[in-house]
């Protein structure tokens, strides 16, 4: 394996593994990441998820704002009140306990906590990411692998899969299976809701929806070395026929993928761009998770020395 | 100043027994150890009782150490070192106790695809 | 306090604790953070035991007849310890070089078996490399092993300053330290052949 | 024969670091040869180098803290004109230099700031307010300071001499593994850390042990001031929490050095381990560094209402709940590992029962001033600030410990604006109000009041502009430790933060001219009483600067506040108390132990980053054979006469004299 030239910055590079087998899948829609709505993508989610977390965090905020406002408004009225040049105000010097004044000081937060506690754990088990969601339809199996650093997209069922890009049926339940291809990452659309880590020889679930046909910008939510920036990938959200078209027609376009594509994929290359595989190898995930193929190389730099970790060529 | 009288003990400052003391707890921890081995080798116990019983031995003896080697008692000359080591307990439990709890469930919950969908069919 | 030289402000300094109480509870502190440190290496244990990567697991490496005499080792010289500490307080020279040598002894053996015990792991490719659970298995009873070893040469060390100083208060002050260290290291062996040895040979 | 030392090492390709290095070393080198030409050598050794006074060692604490504090904000504004700048361009610091400036942003100011600064203040304030001489072992206490102060040179060595850790302030494996950083980076950072917790622990233990054992007669618990109250708290949060850390990093180097497989991605290594015990170590840290700022805002609300602390025994177990929570609580930093929902709750409800004491403390100090009358002084500005700014980022703490709310602000820059807000509103606020209301007691003079006032306003505006945008980036999607991006939306907010940390560069800027002005001035500004401010506790008692020996007699405690009933007695009789019988003081010597444990430890240190074995070796030599050595010395204390004592201390009673004339009975 040799060294990978590594560009940094968004002038892509490609992956040297797709250089040499063959052009990448073209896509069928292409928007250009400048476009998509990423706008407040917390506070204006696109799926039920998203949806929900956004309403347990304003409920939470607002319950505790409830009591931090007066706190504060109290803290600079006190203070100015009581300065030390305001003559009307009452200095009493000795004053410093009340049982009362105790009972209160202890009581309203631990109300509020015990307000906010609720909340927190009927949130935690109605949207723990591996709990499945309810809808009529079945969900979209997808298998993701963060990998160095890019993301692969296995879908199992329909015998395709992508890199740095995820398509998925809006109004469809999706499952993800995660798993790293060598150092931790975290799976996160901000705008369908819940992040996950992804960790080698582990598998993590999670369950998203997208209300409604749109793009949305993808990233990874955990620092993972040089390329991190670059590790982000668009989602696109389809009505079913159209996500029915995209499979077949990715079926018909570029290479397949197997134990010897994902190895030249592993190699590290940054800001790859989008392309996909016309077939992938049937239990390819399983493999990556038990760690029968072997996690990813790290960096090769061909120089022996390696007093300072490779820098990147600029 | 003999430790006698002082207002406060060191941990480890000698009790009352001498070498008395030390012979009891010597005589205790041996006979806790043999049990300890005893229990870990045999088939006369249900099996997967035994790590209990072996953790409840362990503690056993570890009290035995504290009392009689370290004279550490309840006596109230020696307050601020019992309010020390329970602080310290406490913290080795929540470290132990925390850390095995989380890791069970994320071990039970990363199990490779496959295995999970073993252990449903 | 025991014969120490009469201070110009001896009579505050009562009003202060002994400088015995304040070094031993000071060490006291610190062998709590000790044994702080060795449960991290202990909830790590327990949870890589069974991460044995194919490769061999307690019950193919674990001797428990070596573990017992082991055991025996650290247990009388925890006892001996005891004596040596007695007699350095009640000054009986025969007693506390006596014990002191004993325990040194002891704690050699205690060494000696626990290194033959290493080297042939490592011999049989079982060395710290091979898995998780041995990664973790020689950190944990290395690391007590480090805290004899240490153990033994603060032991050298004592007795030279008693020869040489003679029963001084702050030298007795160390005995006492060094007794209160000894003794903890019995306590985290207590938990180490509990779940390293006992446990991991029945799995 | 120098290992993987080579010249390769020096990034002679990267100029800033190599500018900014020979500029700090040739300043190094001025200020050596000025020290050296001027013959000050011997007095820097002598009163500071090898002292083991706690009022000096706290002071050295406190200059390093402060020294370092510009080394990580000159990282942080690299870090927040990159960000302005790379939005859809690479900016100007490339992946592999920005990655390293966050990490040892982050490592510098949590370990070689935040701690030394409150050790430093605890060091120097907690044996005046208890009534003594000096902390229970004080050759052990500096001990701990040059084993910090190794560690913090070490991770500047890495700036010119290899690399830093590019992998966050905490080294997250796979990534920290020999396979993902083949380099010296994370070497540099586990040595540092690994050598500056020795040092840390040692501090803690004998802080807890001085608090807890060593009293001026009469001083009871419950007569302690607050300060000493979260002093204990905080260290014994450092002696049950360090030890964590330690065996924590020593894994990750026996991973990297010697080939064992605890966090490795091979031979059943499991990373999740390492987050979990590094968080177990993590969450109480922060409280390490905020209970001793939450000490020092108790002091500073009372002193400046003219009242007792509202609420003691209140704000004691607010303390103590908090110390005892700060160790369940840690999940919360990896609610997104997928540890299951009762998992997630439980944690989650842990970390909000946190914010009852925490609301507990905070209501007290608000009757504090109830009822005082308020002195708008810098000390007393910086704590109301921080009342109102660590309310808000208590708030969005609690936020990020539900669950469900985390799963979308996890690693965002909401969760970098929620430590910042805390950090800077809670540690470094506290740190600053201590530094402006024990100066005069350490140094003798008054710093500048308008610059100081000043200084406050601008940290405060700089403070919301540099990370209230923050917040809206992390509600947007944005992720922490980004490089460069492409998204437009978020560049806007991105440029309002840059500015606001120039706006706080000026707050800077005015805190060190604060420091020249009132050096320069420092005739006029001197503290003559002792007592500027009107103290309640014991450290006020004592002249400014106190002397070596602290108190010529040791203090009898009746009750709280034991200076304040002390004052008040005077001024009810119209006279100080009768003079005592002065006597001589024993006080411990000076001793080099720990400076030369420090030598041998940086050599250490830095020969196992590179490799270098045989300087191991000798350095490993040199460290057992100098303990070796002072352990076998008999150093007797030395003993200051009583004439030179009643001296001193009838100079003080004096100025008292003078003050008592001036105060009338507060009613
Ligand atoms: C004590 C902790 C502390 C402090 C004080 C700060 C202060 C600041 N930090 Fe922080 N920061 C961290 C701890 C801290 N930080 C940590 C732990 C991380 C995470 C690292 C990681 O990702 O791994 C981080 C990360 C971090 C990031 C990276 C965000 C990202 O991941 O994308 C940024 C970005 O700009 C940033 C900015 C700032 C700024 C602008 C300040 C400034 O506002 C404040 C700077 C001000 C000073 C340092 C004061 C200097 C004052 C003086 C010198 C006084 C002199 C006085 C006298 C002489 C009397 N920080
Ligand atoms: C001094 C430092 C400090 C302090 C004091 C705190 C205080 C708190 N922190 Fe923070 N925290 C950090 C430093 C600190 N934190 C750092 C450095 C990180 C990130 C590390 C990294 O990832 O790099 C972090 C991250 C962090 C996370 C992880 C988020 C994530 O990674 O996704 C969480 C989650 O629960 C959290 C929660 C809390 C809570 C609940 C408190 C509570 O203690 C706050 C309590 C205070 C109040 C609530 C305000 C006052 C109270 C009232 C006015 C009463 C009324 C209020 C109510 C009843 C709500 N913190
Ligand atoms: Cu984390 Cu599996
Ligand atoms: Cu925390």
């Amino acid at each position: 394996m040799m060294a990978v030239p590594a560009k940094w910055g968004k002038f892509t590079m490609r992956a040297a593994s797709d250089r040499r087998h063959g052009p990448p899948g073209r896509l069928i829609i292409v928007l250009p990441l400048m476009l998509t709505g990423c706008q407040a993508a917390i506070l204006d989610p696109k799926g039920f998820v998203g949806l929900s977390e956004k309403t347990i965090l304003i409920d939470s905020l607002a319950i505790m704002l409830a009591i931090v406002l007066p706190t504060i408004a109290a803290t600079l009225g006190f203070a100015w009140w009581f300065r030390v040049s305001n003559m009307r105000a009452r200095y009493w010097p000795d004053w410093a306990y009340s049982g009362r004044i105790e009972l209160i000081v202890w009581g309203i937060p631990l109300l509020t906590i015990m307000l906010l506690g609720g909340v927190a754990w009927i949130g935690s088990h109605d949207l723990d990411p591996a709990t499945p969601l309810a809808s009529p339809s079945s969900p979209l199996e997808v298998q993701g692998v963060s990998m160095d650093w890019k993301w692969l997209f296995i879908y199992p069922d329909q015998h395709v899969a992508s890199v740095n890009q995820l398509v998925i049926p809006a109004g469809v339940p999706v499952h993800f299976s995660l798993t790293s291809a060598s150092v931790m990452n975290a799976f996160f659309v901000p705008a369908l809701g819940s992040m996950i880590y992804t960790m080698n020889g582990m598998a993590t679930q999670l369950n998203l929806e997208a209300g409604a046909p749109g793009s949305f910008h993808g990233l990874s939510s955990h620092y993972s070395g040089d390329g991190f920036s670059d590790m982000h990938f668009e989602v696109h959200a389809m009505p079913a026929d159209e996500f029915q078209a995209w499979v077949a027609a990715t079926r018909n376009t570029g290479s397949a993928l197997d134990t010897g594509t994902y190895r030249h994929l592993m190699i590290q290359s940054i800001a790859v761009e989008p392309f996909t595989y016309k077939d992938s190898e049937a239990g390819l995930f399983q493999k990556i998770v038990r760690q029968e193929l072997p996690p990813g190389p790290g960096p090769q730099t061909g120089t022996p020395s390696l007093d300072v970790s490779p820098r990147s060529a600029h | 100043m003999s430790p006698a009288e002082d207002p406060d003990l060191a941990p480890g400052d000698e009790g009352t027994e001498g070498i008395a003391g030390y012979v009891v707890g010597l005589g205790l921890a041996i006979l806790l150890t043999g049990v300890s081995f005893f229990v870990a080798q045999t088939t006369l116990v249900w099996q997967p009782s035994i790590p209990v019983a072996l953790a409840v031995l362990a503690i056993a003896q570890m009290g035995v150490h504290l009392v009689f080697f370290l004279h550490i008692t309840t006596g109230p000359d020696n307050v601020n070192n019992v309010m020390a080591l329970a602080f310290g307990v406490l913290i080795v439990i929540l470290l132990i106790g925390g850390s095995l709890w989380i890791m069970a469930h994320l071990n039970q919950n990363m199990m490779p695809m496959d295995r999970i969908m073993q252990m449903q069919r | 306090m025991n014969g120490a030289p009469a201070t110009a402000d001896s009579h505050q300094m009562s009003e202060l604790l002994s400088k015995r109480i304040v070094t031993g509870y000071g060490f006291w502190i610190f062998l709590l953070s000790d044994i702080i440190m060795f449960s991290a290496f202990f909830a790590t244990y327990a949870v890589l035991a069974r991460a044995t990567a194919g490769g061999p697991t307690g019950r193919d490496l674990f001797n428990l007849d070596s573990v017992a005499i082991e055991t025996g080792c650290l247990l009388l010289s925890s006892f001996t310890c005891g004596l040596a500490s007695i007699g350095a307080q009640t000054r009986r020279d025969l007693l506390f070089y006596g014990a002191m040598t004993v325990t040194f002894l002891l704690g050699l053996g205690f060494l000696s078996i626990e290194v033959r015990e290493f080297a042939g792991m490592v011999a049989r490719g079982a060395g710290p490399s091979r898995s998780a659970f041995l990664s973790a298995f020689f950190t944990l009873v290395g690391c007590h092993g480090l805290h004899v070893s240490a153990g033994l040469l603060w032991l050298l060390t004592m007795m030279a300053q008693v020869f040489a100083k003679g029963y001084r208060p702050d030298i007795l002050r160390r005995v006492l330290c060094f007794s209160l260290f000894w003794h903890a290291l019995d306590i985290v062996w207590i938990g180490v052949f509990t779940v390293v040895y006992l446990m991991g040979a029945g799995q | 024969m120098l290992g993987k030392l080579s010249w390769s090492a020096i990034p002679f390709d990267q100029p800033i670091p190599l500018v900014a290095a020979a500029l700090v070393g040739s300043v190094i080198v001025c200020v050596l040869i000025w020290v050296i030409v001027k013959g000050h050598l011997p007095y820097l050794w002598n009163e500071w180098i090898t002292s083991v006074d706690h009022k000096r060692i706290g002071e050295m604490y406190t200059i390093l803290a402060l020294i370092m504090l510009l080394r990580g904000f000159t990282d942080a504004i690299m870090m927040r004109s990159q960000q302005a700048l790379a939005f859809q361009s690479p900016g100007y610091l490339p992946p592999e230099h920005y990655n390293q400036i966050f990490s040892a942003h982050g490592t510098l100011m949590i370990f070689f700031v935040a701690m030394p600064f409150m050790i430093g203040l605890m060091n120097f304030v907690v044996p005046l307010q208890l009534g003594i001489r000096d902390v229970a072992f004080p050759t052990l206490n500096s001990v701990g300071f040059w084993l910090t102060a190794t560690g913090a040179l070490l991770v500047n060595i890495s700036l010119v001499v290899g690399e830093f850790a590019r992998t966050g302030w905490l080294p997250y494996p796979p990534l920290s593994e020999l396979t993902y950083s083949p380099g010296v980076g994370p070497d540099y950072y586990l040595w540092a850390l690994e050598i500056s917790g020795v040092g840390t622990l040692v501090s803690g233990v004998n802080l807890v042990t001085t608090i807890l054992k060593v009293h001026a007669p009469g001083m009871t618990y419950t007569r302690m001031p607050m300060f000493c109250w979260t002093a204990l708290a905080s260290n014994l949060l450092i002696v049950a929490a360090f030890p964590i850390l330690t065996a924590t990093l020593a894994m990750l180097l026996l991973d990297r050095y010697l080939g064992f497989h605890f966090f490795t991605n091979e031979a059943g290594g499991n990373v999740m381990m390492f987050m979990n015990l590094i968080w177990a170590w993590g969450h109480p840290e922060v409280y390490i560094l905020i209970l001793p700022a939450f000490g020092v805002f108790s002091e500073v609300v009372a002193t400046f209402s003219g009242k007792p602390l509202f609420g003691y025994r209140s704000m004691v177990m607010a303390t103590m709940a908090i110390c005892l929570l700060s160790f369940t609580v840690w999940l919360h930093h990896f609610f997104t590992m997928g540890a299951g929902a009762d998992v997630n709750a439980i944690f989650g409800i842990m970390s909000m029962i946190i914010a009852v004491p925490t609301g507990v403390k905070i209501f007290n100090w608000l009757f504090t001033m109830y009822g005082g009358r308020v002195v708008f002084a810098p000390p007393m500005l910086w704590a109301l600030g921080f009342m109102v700014t660590f309310a808000i980022g208590g708030m969005t703490g609690v936020l990020l410990a539900v669950p469900p709310a985390d799963f979308v602000l996890h690693n965002s820059l909401f969760l970098v604006a929620h430590f910042h807000n805390v950090i800077i509103g809670g540690v470094l606020f506290g740190g600053f109000a201590g530094y402006s209301y024990w100066f005069p007691k350490a140094f003798g003079f008054r710093l500048h009041e308008g610059l100081g006032v000043a200084a406050f306003w601008c940290w405060l505006v700089g403070f919301y502009l540099a990370f209230g945008p923050l917040y809206v980036l992390g509600l947007e999607g944005m992720t922490r430790r980004m490089q460069h991006y492409d998204v437009p939306e978020w560049h806007p907010w991105l440029l309002a933060a840059a500015a606001g940390a120039l706006v706080i560069l000026a707050g800077i800027v005015l805190q060190v001219v604060q420091l020249v002005v009132s050096i320069r001035d420092r005739v006029e500004l001197r503290d003559t009483t002792g007592d500027p401010w009107n103290g309640r506790s014991l450290e006020w008692a004592t002249p400014s600067p106190p002397p070596a020996f602290n108190f010529p007699v040791l203090p009898h405690v009746e009750g709280g506040d034991a200076y304040w009933a002390i004052k008040q007695r005077a001024i009810a009789h119209a006279a100080l108390s009768e003079e005592p019988a002065y006597a001589a003081i024993e006080m411990p010597r000076n001793s080099p132990t720990g400076f030369i444990c420090a030598f041998f430890a940086t050599f250490m240190g830095f020969a196992l980053i590179w490799h270098i074995w045989w300087m191991v070796a000798v350095a490993a030599v040199g460290a057992f054979a100098t303990f070796v050595v002072f352990a076998w010395r008999d150093v007797p204390d030395y003993i200051i006469p009583a004439s030179k004592i009643a001296r001193i201390a009838r100079a003080n009673r004096r100025s008292r004299e003078l003050a008592l004339a001036n105060l009338r009975p507060v009613r």
